[in-house]
């Protein structure tokens, strides 16, 4: 295993993609002669070159399209967002056609692009730079939507949305970019999309999360162990498709559930995973499943509030004190 | 409420609102070509299935819109009477693996791109057998093997797609071109400035194709968009051309020109074909934003018409030649109805196919 | 009681808003001349000019955004969208301007506007025009989403909407326009946003269902009444604010519940819904909330795939019979 | 990989990876006005007043980066250090209730109109008694009192709330006109283009002005956008102007014009100001995108140290007075430092004020 920063971890997947095949490029504001707003494309211009690595106008209907419209022609786009709240302007690509275009043409055509960047907040950047846009995406079919926790997991999924034939949503987060952690030294490691992950096993309560909320949960499951609670906690890393049978599995063994979702309350993956659970698993529930989510109002710059904003261990525990009738 | 004060207008007004009793034409022709179809280097056979093309088209649509009246299929239906000229001309100038796509207006490009009148004529019942599966309809033609990259919904939704398309041309350096057609109305989406910087700043070799009908839905090209079409290359240095759309030979003329410096040079061009749409934006359309007059004198120049005419005058064919293969197309078209008719409708299953090239996952299917 | 259609309803809502405040204006395609569409606007252009009923182009982005800079300086506009399938291109205005502008500036500035116009399929228009946008804006803060099912419900909360001082989505049906129903003819009819509806009262099982799906859920209540199962039907009427006291209410004592929701299942309203029931009402339920949503695929053309992909009365009729446990 | 071979390149290669050993600046400086204050029909108080707000826009942002880099306060931080002249120029050019609206390297824009160095500090530290309540932070200065609409972050997503405010505008007959500021970076944006149009067809009292400063983030301006900036009114038809930014006097003798023409006749403008960002993109840039060369020869024409050297060439003031200025402003901007320290952060429960202006609804707030 070697130790590799989240960056690091996304760059070798991107490096090993782009050497096995001519056809995955990368695009994107700032990729290539500033070597990534994040550096995660650090060197991919000196190693490939001006053809691959294409820095973009800040365009992002545009140069999304221009992805979408390579991809069928059987280019593999790797289309980065300074940030997905930006992707906002190029919804129209992702949601009605790279989703789209294969169904209503009868199958004449695919769209193996991967659309990747950071999600969610990062710090006190206003409400306009916060929003954690994974359920939106996963709302959509033909979409499939990742957001892993830790640089194993962003490297493995990452070279698999490369290669997937279809439309994958990638998502990271810019707080997460030096986060360091074991990965795989394994030739041509791949996580196939779609399989969660248990990271803790636990049997008193099973909590879910995944991206940045996953270390907040990892933080309280600590806690809680303190005082005697085993959390089981479950990584879905890929939000769509998502692992529910894993899930159901865990809950069926812990009775109990709370779900860690960086997004705002309304319908939101919390509210997508909590409703399957309640319906699959509706007689192994001692308790309601519980959610700790952002709150219903935008990102506030100020630090007191931002902090009071962003979900956090103590909020974790409140929700198993909750769950376990601990308070 | 204060309608006697001088209110302010934002939106130019209308022909049939304005106070201005003048005649005002939706778009103007510019004159088409004077030369003969072999200085064109043209042979007879080609202008022949120019012809063949364009009757094909009409036909096909005539009917279809029939069938559509008796109610044999649903959905919305844009015919493309009167823009023949556009399709046909092009694809004779274009090579025949150079991309070309469109936005719902499709069925003339469909055609002239390999689509039979069977597929065709199956797709808008529907039916298993229709050139999309039945899964795309009238707005969504396509025969990606033959490099029609089909017909999109979205007004300037697939015109970013078209840039992409040059995009790859350029990265496989396959000598392809690609084209890309909108309507009048898309040239007010942001996508068209994007794709438009990118296009020139990029070299990528695409040609933008504005088919100015008059317009866009209910909306003369006037009322929606400032100043001349063509003249929107300017801003970003981009070559660009102005013609009559409503003579294949002129279209033809014009965008073998272009398609060949596009191939050469890698630039883009930013093209207006200025046309005339017969019919209602769709089937459910009054019409009332123009006038009889507007409509009959652009009936006068129909192009299906013009190169039947072309044909006689030029002694290609003889009247009798022209009737036989009007018999055919008439036939053909026909035919298409009966294997539409008695196409299957997909089996339930296919609903869920053709949404995934590779493992197909549908969250909370039971 | 007038009978209208719903057209006339949601026109006279309009023309009453604009008769009382010269600062309610309506923008959008073929809005003015052509008097919509739809025919939603017809007329007003002829009574009002064409200084406040105003044809665009088709620039969704750029007319919205002229809309939320109208909003701010004081004035009322009704922007129009052809559907909302469209408004995906204005998505970035009313995410990251309409709803955040207030809260970013600390308060200095309104945007009280309506974006409105037809949600959700309507018959074979393929996959890109069939999506119901409701429940994604819904998941924004600051943004009320009201999908009302009747010509009543739809004359009063446009009024409402059209007074709001903060942004509202409202969505309409296109196959529902020509629906007639009666309004009531109160002068300056108002109904408040956030409140919801029993449309038909029963003991057995609570069915929530807004908009084209209302009329679906209402034909299987009638055919479940003649099996003797009396279903007590609630129209939410808006999204969101959601009216939960209502619903919870309700299922305390039917004990069970069915979301019906033309949208696809991923974090549509019905799972919202689900979750917050389950939470609120856990030892009440005698059996899992069930939903019956669009399926995760795009809407495909041919009509009778077309039938199966909408849901039906009977997948209503269905899901009753799991949560009342009859098959 | 198939570097030896010729490579395709899609967008333009920028300096520091360019064979061609030639040094190009990333924006060509038209020349500055020749004429006095007073023939411009400024009186001398007024250029006193010009160069006190650029003084104190300068040295409130220097010291807001000690204070940054001093771990005060996080979040981004965009200096508009270099472009003073082009916020100064304009305000004293436009009426005090025309609109202005800009994107988030706004300091100086709040500055000049109204905000107090001690609001924006506080607003720079988020603390409730900030411009913006410490809700919005650097990106979002606004005081919408005195007609500053504010900063925004999304790139390009103000520029058709720039044009809504013209509407408004017109539509209220107000006699105000709007004027909607932004990068060259945004020129790229589809927003533009739509409101372009919008603004011309509907004839709106709107002037669109890039405040080019040769670079979007890292990348230079000839590297994501074609042709000549004010080039792009062409396709409009829209009347347009380039001119120098890096003298206050050249902005307001070019923007007064421009404003008065506007406001007579209702009609959009399009401006590209030439200007220059003195310092990174935002605190974490390292600037390897360009020379140093290429800085130095920008702070050359630095327009803080111009107008000063006018002043003083001109005898409006002397050494001394101009010294008093600076320390009057040196002790205003600290004291807004000990003002912002010491206010009070919001408390917890203004997380959930100024979402709403009539009943607010949180879902699912317990
Ligand atoms: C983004 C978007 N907005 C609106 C519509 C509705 N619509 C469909 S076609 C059309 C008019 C387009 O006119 P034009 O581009 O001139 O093409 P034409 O119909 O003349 O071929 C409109 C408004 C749409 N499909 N997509
Ligand atoms: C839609 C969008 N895309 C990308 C960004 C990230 N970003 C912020 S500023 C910027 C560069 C903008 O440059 P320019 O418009 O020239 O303004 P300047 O910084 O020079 O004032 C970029 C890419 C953003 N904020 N919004
Ligand atoms: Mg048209
Ligand atoms: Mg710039």
């Amino acid at each position: 295993m070697a130790v590799l920063q989240f960056r690091e971890a996304l760059r070798d997947a991107i490096d090993e993609e782009m050497a096995r095949d001519e056809m995955v490029f990368i695009m994107g504001e700032e990729v290539a002669e500033y070597n990534g707003a994040y550096k995660v494309t650090e060197g991919l211009l000196d190693k490939y070159g001006f053809k691959r690595v294409i820095d973009t106008p800040i365009s992002e209907l545009g140069f999304s399209g221009i992805g979408v419209g390579a991809a069928m022609k059987g280019l593999r786009p790797i289309v980065e967002f300074m940030t997905f709240n930006f992707a906002v302007l190029a919804a129209d690509q992702i949601i009605n056609h790279a989703s789209k275009v294969r169904y209503m043409l009868g199958g004449q055509a695919s769209v193996p692009i991967v659309f990747r960047g950071p999600n969610a907040s990062a710090g006190q950047l206003g409400a306009t730079h916060s929003v954690a846009y994974d359920s939106m995406y996963a709302h959509f079919p033909g979409l499939s939507v990742i957001y892993p926790s830790e640089p194993d997991d962003a490297k493995g999924l990452l070279k698999s949305a490369i290669r997937s034939e279809d439309p994958v949503l990638f998502m990271e987060s810019e707080q997460m970019y030096g986060l360091k952690g074991e990965v795989s030294e394994e030739d041509d490691y791949i996580i196939p999309i779609g399989k969660g992950k248990i990271k803790r096993e636990g049997d008193d309560v099973t909590i879910i999360a995944s991206g940045k909320m996953y270390h907040v949960v990892k933080q309280a499951a600590e806690q809680l162990a303190k005082d005697g609670v085993e959390a089981e906690v479950i990584d879905p890393r890929t939000i769509k498709p998502f692992d529910i049978e894993m899930v159901i599995e865990s809950v069926k063994k812990t009775n109990r559930c709370v779900i860690v979702d960086e997004a705002h309350p309304f319908g939101g993956l919390a509210a997508e995973a909590g409703f399957l659970i309640q319906r699959e698993a509706f007689d192994y529930l001692d308790a309601p499943v519980q959610r700790v989510t952002l709150p219903d109002v935008c990102a506030p710059f100020a630090k007191n509030l931002f902090d009071i904003w962003l979900p956090d261990a103590k909020q974790v525990i409140e929700a198993v004190n909750t769950v376990t009738y601990r308070n | 409420m204060a309608k006697n004060k001088q209110e302010a207008v934002f939106t130019p007004i209308g022909q049939n609102h304005s106070k201005n009793g003048k005649f005002e034409k939706s778009v103007d022709l510019p004159p088409a070509t004077r030369k003969k179809h072999t200085t064109l280097g043209l042979s007879d056979d080609d202008v022949v299935e120019m012809f063949r093309l364009m009757y094909l088209q009409r036909r096909f649509e005539e009917r279809a819109m029939q069938m559509y009246q008796k109610g044999k299929f649903g959905g919305f239906l844009h015919l493309y009477i009167g823009q023949e000229a556009v399709s046909t001309g092009t694809v004779f100038a274009l090579n025949d693996d150079d991309d070309i796509i469109t936005a719902y207006r499709d069925h003339g490009w469909g055609l002239v791109r390999g689509i039979s009148a069977r597929e065709g004529m199956a797709e808008l019942f529907g039916k298993a057998t229709g050139c999309s599966k039945g899964k795309g309809g009238s707005m969504h033609f396509a025969n990606t093997e033959q490099h029609f990259w089909g017909g999109y919904g979205i007004v300037g939704g697939h015109i970013p797609i078209g840039g992409g398309l040059a995009f790859a041309n350029k990265y496989l350096d396959n000598g392809q071109i690609s084209t890309c057609f909108f309507g009048d109305g898309a040239v007010d989406q942001g996508s068209l400035h994007e794709t438009m910087n990118m296009a020139q700043l990029w070299k990528l070799p695409v040609v933008f194709v504005v088919e100015n009908n008059g317009y866009s839905m209910g909306t003369a090209v006037k009322r929606h968009t400032v100043g001349e079409i063509y003249e929107r290359a300017k801003g970003y240095g981009m070559k660009h051309a102005c013609f009559n759309g409503m003579d294949a030979l002129t279209v033809y003329e014009n965008m073998k020109e272009i398609a060949d410096e596009v191939r050469e040079d890698s630039e883009p061009y930013f093209v207006e074909i200025r046309t005339y749409r017969y019919r209602g934006h769709s089937m459910s359309d009054p019409q009332k934003y123009r006038t009889k007059e507007e409509l009959e004198e652009f009936q006068k120049t129909d192009p299906v018409e013009r190169i039947r005419q072309y044909l006689l005058d030029k002694d290609v064919l003889e009247e009798s030649d022209i009737e036989e293969i009007e018999n055919k197309i008439e036939e053909e078209v026909l035919d298409a109805i009966d294997y539409a008719e008695e196409s299957p409708s997909p089996e339930p299953e296919e609903l869920y196919e053709d949404m995934f090239a590779g493992t197909p996952y549908f969250h909370d299917k039971k």
